[in-house]
């Protein structure tokens, strides 16, 4: 990955706001008798990277998922720039300005890394079957400033070299590249990012995190972030959420957090 | 003393892409050797050819004995257990099926059933989710699973690709405890690719470096520590 | 209310003969999460092996274990020789191996036995129990056959190792080589049984049908459709589907005028699709989960 | 992939993309070529034989419409057939009953088509794999026996005979290669507008539903107008073809849309290369010729003879005609790739 | 001098056909079969006035679009003189038109259908079968007469050839219609009819029209007995065969059932030492060993194989299409000896109903019995 890597560490974010951009509210997502989430309530503050630590099975994915309204949820609200997205179907959560990655992707395996960040950015254009079909010069024009985009986020990840191979033949790591311009293709205001780190060793991890942070502060993005990687999530994040057994046990400043009894009981454990 | 495994000059192939360029690599009988690399360097193909899984060329022995072109399933059955990248969970059946399926080969029940009740001690939270769906199960719990299933096998040997891939940190020293213990107990040797370099390293005996399908760098764990390099990209200090 | 008691019971006995097939489709589907278009066939196929065996003089319980042996190896080698150069294709690419064979076998059994129908033996005893003109022995016998097989089956999977290997070789043929399951020997065997299990059903709904090449090829759908709605994974489910969808389509021929003979077997698949609209995994399936 | 300096980047990205023009120039040529091939065939071939590549051509359009449904959006129907029926009668009863021209009929075919389409795809949204196989096998066991049922309109197991339409403008050539002409004509037209269709959103829609039904959802396709657009869209083909099926045989009746029809168009689909356009054309070829290539070997057991071929086919062509051309064609490019 | 149309010549003549020898009407393909074994015979005794028939016959899996296309290769490409034993009614009215339009003869299509006799409409088309209404109206008839009280249940197959006996009845019926107290119907997919013998003894009918091919033709004798019920059971021709019909129903419980037959059948006792019988036989020894002697179809295909043989040494060396179809239509009192006694072949200008005779039988447990005279009903209105 060859990203510029000015901005690592914890310089504070210059777009930084104070508004709210994600409330959730005392959330509940049950499974027969799991309860997965348990009254789960924080708020992502707009411009932040809010990160998010648990246990295995703590509840983190299933938030996300409740986010893009995969899961139903059992009880509770989640807000979106203010308004309550439990209305919205699936599909218009994109459109709503909410993106993710998926912690155990979820690329579309025939299709090439290129056609795969377009399809990110299918809540972002118009065109319907009739004038796809029949070429109609609005959407020609529409469809270049998709491709434009695309390149755009191509070259930004280092994707060039493989941006018409399909992405079920590339290493991991450059299929979570995928997922990210995929989901950055349509400007989210939000992006949900599920475990980016994971497979990543050291090096790849460090650089990384400069390029979440610079995704952020050219993009005004708001990021919620899962992660095991500790070292990520306390250099990135602006405030942490810690989840166990789908309750909240802990927020705060990432230093704070790290140092929860509760929470070196329940994930870090005592070595680290 | 023969080496348990033993690569020699192995290429391997996806379709016509070369994915390996001839490794050697070799792990002691009871030692404990880690792969290393950047991403796409090769590690899983390593294991996968290993295991059959690919087409390869080169020689693959294991106890002495060839077993290149072997069926991935006989090569399972010489007591060779594979954690795969990606996990392999058997979506549909339940986590107490992946596991039995791990002891399909075996035929002494009641240590079958001993096994089962040690993992489910290793990760409880299995356990509570015994009946569940195992494609419903949490990514840090399939992983669990993985492993779990590998040592349903009693294996002799363990292929294991990113073990501590999506756990929480204290599953990851809880894991390496654990393998550490089965390698001393029950003497099983491993062949570890890891991301967390700096876990493996403390763990393993020897290490092997793999760029773009070679081998560039391996020796045993201790100084490959000091390397320079090696601390740069893989430690982190 | 005669009537109804009469398509009701009738509805039973041809249910039994959807269910026998739909029990060989859910062996297949086990060891592949595919249907077997040729099942119908290969069953057919079976049967005048065992009418072969005995318009030669042999008695019929001998041929009937022996239909039963011979299509168990014959399904194998159908598996190791046809379909393993396809093992690894599309899914696309197997279906129409499937229906490759189910034209060979419909044009093969034609051209050596031709299309005229053929009496089959019943191992039944002739008449009804009492006499009564509902129900006779032979309709009992082949519910009371199917209800066997079905028990065989479950308790296959229930008890048997293999049956959890065959499953999971359906699902991850991959994982299942890594933990040492013979992935070629499962399939074959899937195929095995299948084909045992189709021979069965072939010789018990014979001797109701009359035996000719295409004795089975309007089972095949219902037999499927039977298979859907019990859940393909659950022989018992295939029974259950198979009784419901006989009654069912006799009972909307009954009583619903507009519908009548001609659109009951619609009819009926309406329903069952309604049913799988709510309930997507059929009636005792289970139901499976896809997550991100 | 390990390239150093941003020099060598572009120079071999230069190399790319020249390379990537001239494939695309061979590519266009090999296409017009095509075209030109296609007008200038009826004036090689008997009438007959004219009659049947037309036969060709109309099938072909079936087949693509059943591509688009099953191949790019994953949805499997054994039931395909019932829109051909659909559109087939929609024009026979046009023609006989209301006089209408043959060519006024195929816009309307296809438009009932496509509404039809979208209905039975608003259920099937919930119906996968297996139980959508069963849904539209039904669809097509069906068929026939509701064209017998609402005799009043069908006319029933008697079937509706149509008039061969004549050449028009007083052109020099028999009916057969006008006929011809007019089905190659809607044929162009209704393949271009699928391959703007696939390479653009819709497409992207269609293939994301299909590799990954929660992921499309989450990138903002709507599955539930998508899955039954590409029904829709499948239907439209299909009822287009009905109606040049109509034209083309002179002849409808139920039992010319029985289950086999519809078995028939996936084993051509398959065949021909299943998420591809141009395998449409090896498809409806395929469909026409196979049976008659059968024939010719063996009279007695000619279906036996289908069955051979088919699973030979699949042997040879797992991904069907145009995934071994696609195939052989990657080989040629990687060899041109290599020896710059 | 001979005069020649296309695919005539002083060493041949060629005919072609089409014959579902695929798909699920498969069963019929054994007519086409046994044409061409007949006509193998016919060349091997020296031909027709020294000519060799040269019988095309191409698969048409029943399928309308496929007969059209085969057809158009049969008369375009093959270039035969005319096309004979074109089976199935769906398929002969795809290419009605074509025929008559080319003025090729479409001759002796097999199928019971109305339609083909319509000189006036279609000079070029010709049956040669007893039609499927003439046959049911001689139920109608003898029913009205013999059976008191009569009330009717019918069973009839889905199809062209269901629906023109079903027709038949109606209009034998008159303004009788209201004594049908049910129809019910069978798709030939359909794997059994138990549901609808169900219904139809239900209705309490004391007459039972059972129109359905051989297999469920045998299911519903079984059923009907299973039931115990037992109508005055009238079985259409197509089923009649003994062999292949009646001893797998059970032969006791088909004893009573009436029918009308036109040609004699194999495997009924009556007819083991019938010299008509002998010749069929020692032709299918010889030249079709493979043939099922049981099978009805082989019985006629011979004899409108021997039909158009007479046909065609009729017209001599005149081989041209407009020849064959007036010699076609000028045969008097035909006898083919695999045909009933009784039952004669006549054709004329305004006639292109070749067999129109027939008579009705009853099964006695072991062979048709006849009873009454050779009746034909006018059925051309
Ligand atoms: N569809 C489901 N059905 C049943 N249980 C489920 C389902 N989805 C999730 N669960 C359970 O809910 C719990 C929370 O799962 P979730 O995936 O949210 O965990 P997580 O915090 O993301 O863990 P990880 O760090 O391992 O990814 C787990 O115990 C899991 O087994
Ligand atoms: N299924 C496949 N088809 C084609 N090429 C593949 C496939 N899997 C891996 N490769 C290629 O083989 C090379 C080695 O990949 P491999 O998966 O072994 O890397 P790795 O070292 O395990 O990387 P990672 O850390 O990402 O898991 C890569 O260049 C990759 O693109
Ligand atoms: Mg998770
Ligand atoms: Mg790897």
């Amino acid at each position: 990955m060859a990203i510029a890597a000015e901005s690592i560490g914890g310089t504070p974010n210059p777009n930084k706001s104070f508004g709210t951009i994600l409330e959730v509210r005392d959330v509940v997502v049950k499974f027969g008798g799991i309860v997965a989430l348990d009254r789960v309530s924080f708020d992502v503050p707009e411009g932040l990277i809010v990160g998010m630590i648990g246990p295995n099975g703590a509840g983190k994915t299933t938030l996300f998922n409740c986010l893009s309204r995969l899961y139903e949820v059992d009880e509770g609200d989640i807000l979106f720039d203010g308004q309550s997205i439990l209305r919205n179907q699936k599909h218009q959560i994109s459109q709503l300005g909410i993106g993710r990655t998926f912690q155990n992707l979820a690329l579309f395996a025939s299709m090439s890394v290129l056609d795969n960040i377009l399809v990110g950015a299918h809540s972002g254009s118009r065109s319907d079957f009739f004038s796809d079909a029949v070429r109609l010069p609005w959407v020609l024009r529409e469809n270049r400033l998709s491709h434009a985009r695309a390149r755009d986020l191509i070259s930004t990840l280092d994707l060039e070299e493989v941006a018409h191979i399909p992405v079920a033949a590339l290493p991991f790591g450059t299929q979570k590249r995928v997922e990210l311009a995929r989901a950055l293709v349509s400007r989210p205001r939000l992006l949900l990012l599920d475990e980016p780190a994971s497979g990543l060793n050291h090096k790849e991890v460090d650089l990384f995190a400069s390029l979440i942070r610079t995704i952020r502060d050219q993009n005004n993005l708001s990021i919620l972030l899962v992660e095991h990687h500790m070292g990520l999530v306390m250099k990135v994040s602006d405030r942490v959420v810690a989840l166990d057994f789908g309750r909240k046990i802990a927020e705060g400043t990432p230093a704070e957090v790290q140092a929860n009894d509760s929470v070196i009981e329940a994930y870090l454990g005592t070595v680290n | 003393m023969v080496a348990m495994l033993e690569l020699k000059n192995v290429e391997a192939f996806y379709g016509p892409i070369r994915a390996l360029h001839g490794i050697s690599l070799s792990v002691e009988q009871g030692g404990i050797v880690t792969v290393l690399g950047a991403n796409g360097a090769g590690k899983t193909t390593t294991l996968r050819a290993i295991c059959g899984m690919i087409k390869t060329t080169g020689s693959i022995k294991f106890e002495g004995r060839e077993i290149f072109g072997k069926l991935t399933e006989s090569v399972a059955r010489l007591g060779i257990a594979h954690v795969p990248e990606g996990r392999g969970t058997f979506e549909k059946l339940t986590t107490e099926e992946n596991l039995r399926l791990g002891a399909f080969t075996r035929r002494d029940r009641n240590a079958v059933a001993e096994d089962m009740d040690r993992v489910y001690g290793y990760f409880p939270v299995l356990a509570e989710r015994r009946e569940q769906q195992a494609g419903t199960l949490s990514g840090g719990e399939q992983q669990m699973l993985a492993i779990g299933r590998a040592l349903m096998l009693r294996p002799r040997l363990m292929l294991l690709d990113e073990p501590s891939f999506g756990l929480a940190p204290m599953i990851v020293q809880e894991i390496f405890r654990i393998m550490r213990s089965i390698n001393e107990n029950d003497g099983v040797s491993m062949l570890l690719v890891e991301q967390n370099a700096a876990l493996a390293m403390d763990l393993a005996d020897q290490a092997f470096l793999l760029e773009t399908g070679e081998v560039v760098m391996s020796g045993d764990t201790k100084t490959m520590k000091e390397d320079e390099s090696i601390r740069t990209s893989y430690l982190g200090y | 209310m005669e009537i109804f008691l009469q398509q009701v019971l009738s509805g039973l006995a041809t249910g039994a003969i959807y269910a026998s097939l739909a029990l060989a489709l859910v062996m297949i589907y086990q060891t592949t999460e595919l249907i077997n278009f040729a099942q119908g066939e290969m069953a057919m196929f079976s049967t005048y092996i065992a009418w072969a065996l005995i318009n030669a003089g042999m008695p019929y319980w001998a041929a009937f274990f022996l239909t039963i042996g011979i299509s168990f190896v014959g399904g194998m080698a159908i598996e190791r020789i046809i379909i393993r150069p396809v093992e690894k294709a599309p899914v696309l690419a197997l279906v129409i191996v499937f229906i490759g064979l189910l034209v060979i076998f419909n044009s093969l059994a034609g051209w050596l036995w031709t299309y005229t129908i053929k009496e089959f033996p019943s191992p039944f005893p002739v008449g009804s129990p009492g006499g009564n003109t509902y129900i006779g022995f032979h309709q009992l016998g082949m519910i009371g056959v199917t209800l066997l097989v079905l028990l065989f089956l479950y308790l296959f999977f229930r008890f048997a190792p293999l049956g959890l290997a065959l499953r999971a070789v359906a699902q991850n043929p991959v994982s299942s080589r890594l933990v040492g399951v013979r992935v070629g020997w499962m399939l074959a065997l899937g195929w095995g049984l299948a084909a045992a299990v189709g021979a069965v059903a072939g010789m018990m709904v014979a001797p109701r049908l009359f035996l000719d090449p295409n004795m089975m090829g309007g089972v095949l759908l219902y037999a499927f459709a039977a298979a859907l709605l019990g859940g393909t994974t659950s022989p018992l489910g295939a029974v259950i589907g198979g009784f419901t969808l006989g009654v069912l389509e006799n009972l909307a021929g009954t009583y619903i005028p507009f519908i009548g003979t001609e659109l009951k077997l619609a009819f009926a698949l309406g329903i069952i699709i309604l049913v799988l609209l709510v309930r997507p995994q059929g009636l005792l399936g289970k139901k499976i989960v896809a997550r991100v | 992939m390990a390239v150093d300096t941003i020099e060598e980047k572009l120079a071999t990205r230069h190399a790319q993309s020249q390379l990537e023009a001239k494939l695309a120039f061979y590519k266009r040529i090999g296409l017009i070529g095509l075209i030109i091939f296609a007008v200038a065939l009826p004036f090689l071939v008997s009438d007959f034989r004219t009659f049947q590549f037309t036969r060709v051509l109309y099938i072909s359009i079936a087949v693509l419409g059943l591509n688009i449904l099953s191949g790019y959006n994953g949805q499997f129907s054994l039931g395909h057939g019932a829109f051909i029926a659909l559109g087939a009668y929609v024009a026979a009863i046009m023609m006989d009953r209301w006089g209408v021209p043959y060519y006024l009929t195929i816009i309307p075919a296809g438009l009932i088509g496509f509404i039809f389409g979208f209905l039975i795809g608003l259920p099937a949204r919930r119906l996968e794999g297996l139980y959508l196989a069963l849904a539209t096998f039904g669809l097509a066991l069906a068929t026939p026996q509701i064209l017998k049922k609402f005799e009043i309109i069908t006319m029933g197991v008697q079937g509706i005979v149509v008039d061969k339409p004549e050449v028009p403008f007083g052109l020099p050539i028999s009916q057969d290669q006008w006929l011809y002409f007019f089905t190659l004509m809607i044929l162009l037209v209704l393949f271009w507008a699928a391959r703007n269709l696939l390479r653009a959103r819709t497409g992207r829609a269609f293939v994301a539903i299909r590799d990954h039904h929660m992921a499309a959802e989450s990138m903002g396709v709507n599955a539930g107008f998508y899955k039954p657009l590409a029904f829709a869209i499948g239907g439209a083909y299909a009822g287009v073809a009905g109606a040049l099926a109509t034209i083309t045989i002179q002849f409808v009746a139920p039992d010319s849309f029985g289950v086999f029809l519809s078995i028939t168009l996936l084993v051509g689909s398959v065949i021909g290369g299943i998420a591809s356009i141009g395998g449409a054309i090896f498809g409806g070829i395929a469909i026409v010729f196979i049976p008659n290539v059968a024939e010719e070997i063996s009279k007695a057991a000619p279906w036996a003879i289908y069955g051979v071929i088919l699973i030979l086919f699949m042997y040879a062509m797992p991904s069907g005609i145009m995934g071994f051309i696609n195939m052989l064609w990657r080989g040629y490019v990687k060899r041109l790739l290599t020896r710059t | 001098a001979a005069e020649y149309g296309p695919g005539a010549s002083d060493s041949e003549i060629k005919i072609g056909n089409t014959n579902p020898y695929s798909g699920p009407a498969s069963a019929y393909g054994s007519i086409g079969t046994v044409i061409s074994k007949y006509f193998d015979k016919v060349n091997a005794e020296g031909g027709i006035n020294g000519r060799k028939i040269n019988f095309v016959t191409l698969d048409d899996s029943y399928s309308p679009p496929k007969t059209v296309e085969q057809v158009r290769k049969l008369v375009e490409q093959e270039k035969v003189l005319f096309l004979f034993q074109t089976l199935g009614t769906p398929p002969n009215s795809a290419i009605h038109k074509y025929m008559n339009a080319k003025k090729v003869p479409q001759l002796f299509v097999a199928t019971g259908a109305t339609k083909w006799g319509d000189p006036a409409n279609f000079p070029w088309t010709m049956g040669w079968q007893p039609n499927y209404q003439t046959e049911a109206a001689i139920y109608v008839k003898w029913m009205l007469d013999n059976v008191d009280n009569p009330k009717i249940a019918i069973l009839y197959q889905n199809d062209d050839y269901g629906k023109d006996y079903l027709q038949g009845i109606h209009d034998g019926l008159g303004s009788k219609a209201s004594l049908i107290v049910l129809e019910q119907s069978y798709e030939v997919t359909d794997p059994t009819v138990a549901s609808q013998m169900a219904n139809l003894k239900n209705s309490g009918a004391n007459v039972f029209f059972n129109i359905t091919t051989p297999k469920f033709a045998a299911q519903a004798i079984k059923i009907a007995n299973e039931l115990g019920w037992n109508p005055t059971h009238f079985l259409n021709n197509v089923s009649t065969s003994v062999g292949s019909v009646l001893t797998p129903a059970g032969l006791e419980a088909s004893t009573g059932l009436i029918s009308t037959l036109y040609t004699k059948d194999a495997t009924d006792p009556a007819w083991d030492n019938d010299p008509g019988m002998n010749e069929w036989r020692e032709f299918m020894a010889k030249y079709h060993p493979k043939g099922n002697v049981a099978n009805g179809f082989n019985i006629y295909g011979y004899a409108v194989a021997q039909t158009l043989e007479h046909v065609l040494r009729q017209a001599g060396d005149n081989l041209t299409r407009a020849n064959i179809m007036k010699e076609a239509a000028s045969i008097t009192d035909l006898r083919i000896k695999t045909l009933l006694p009784g039952i004669l072949i006549n054709t004329g200008p305004n006639d292109f109903r070749p067999i129109e005779g027939m008579q009705l039988r009853k099964f006695n447990g072991t062979t048709w019995e006849a009873f009454g005279p050779v009746v034909s009903v006018d059925t051309s209105s």
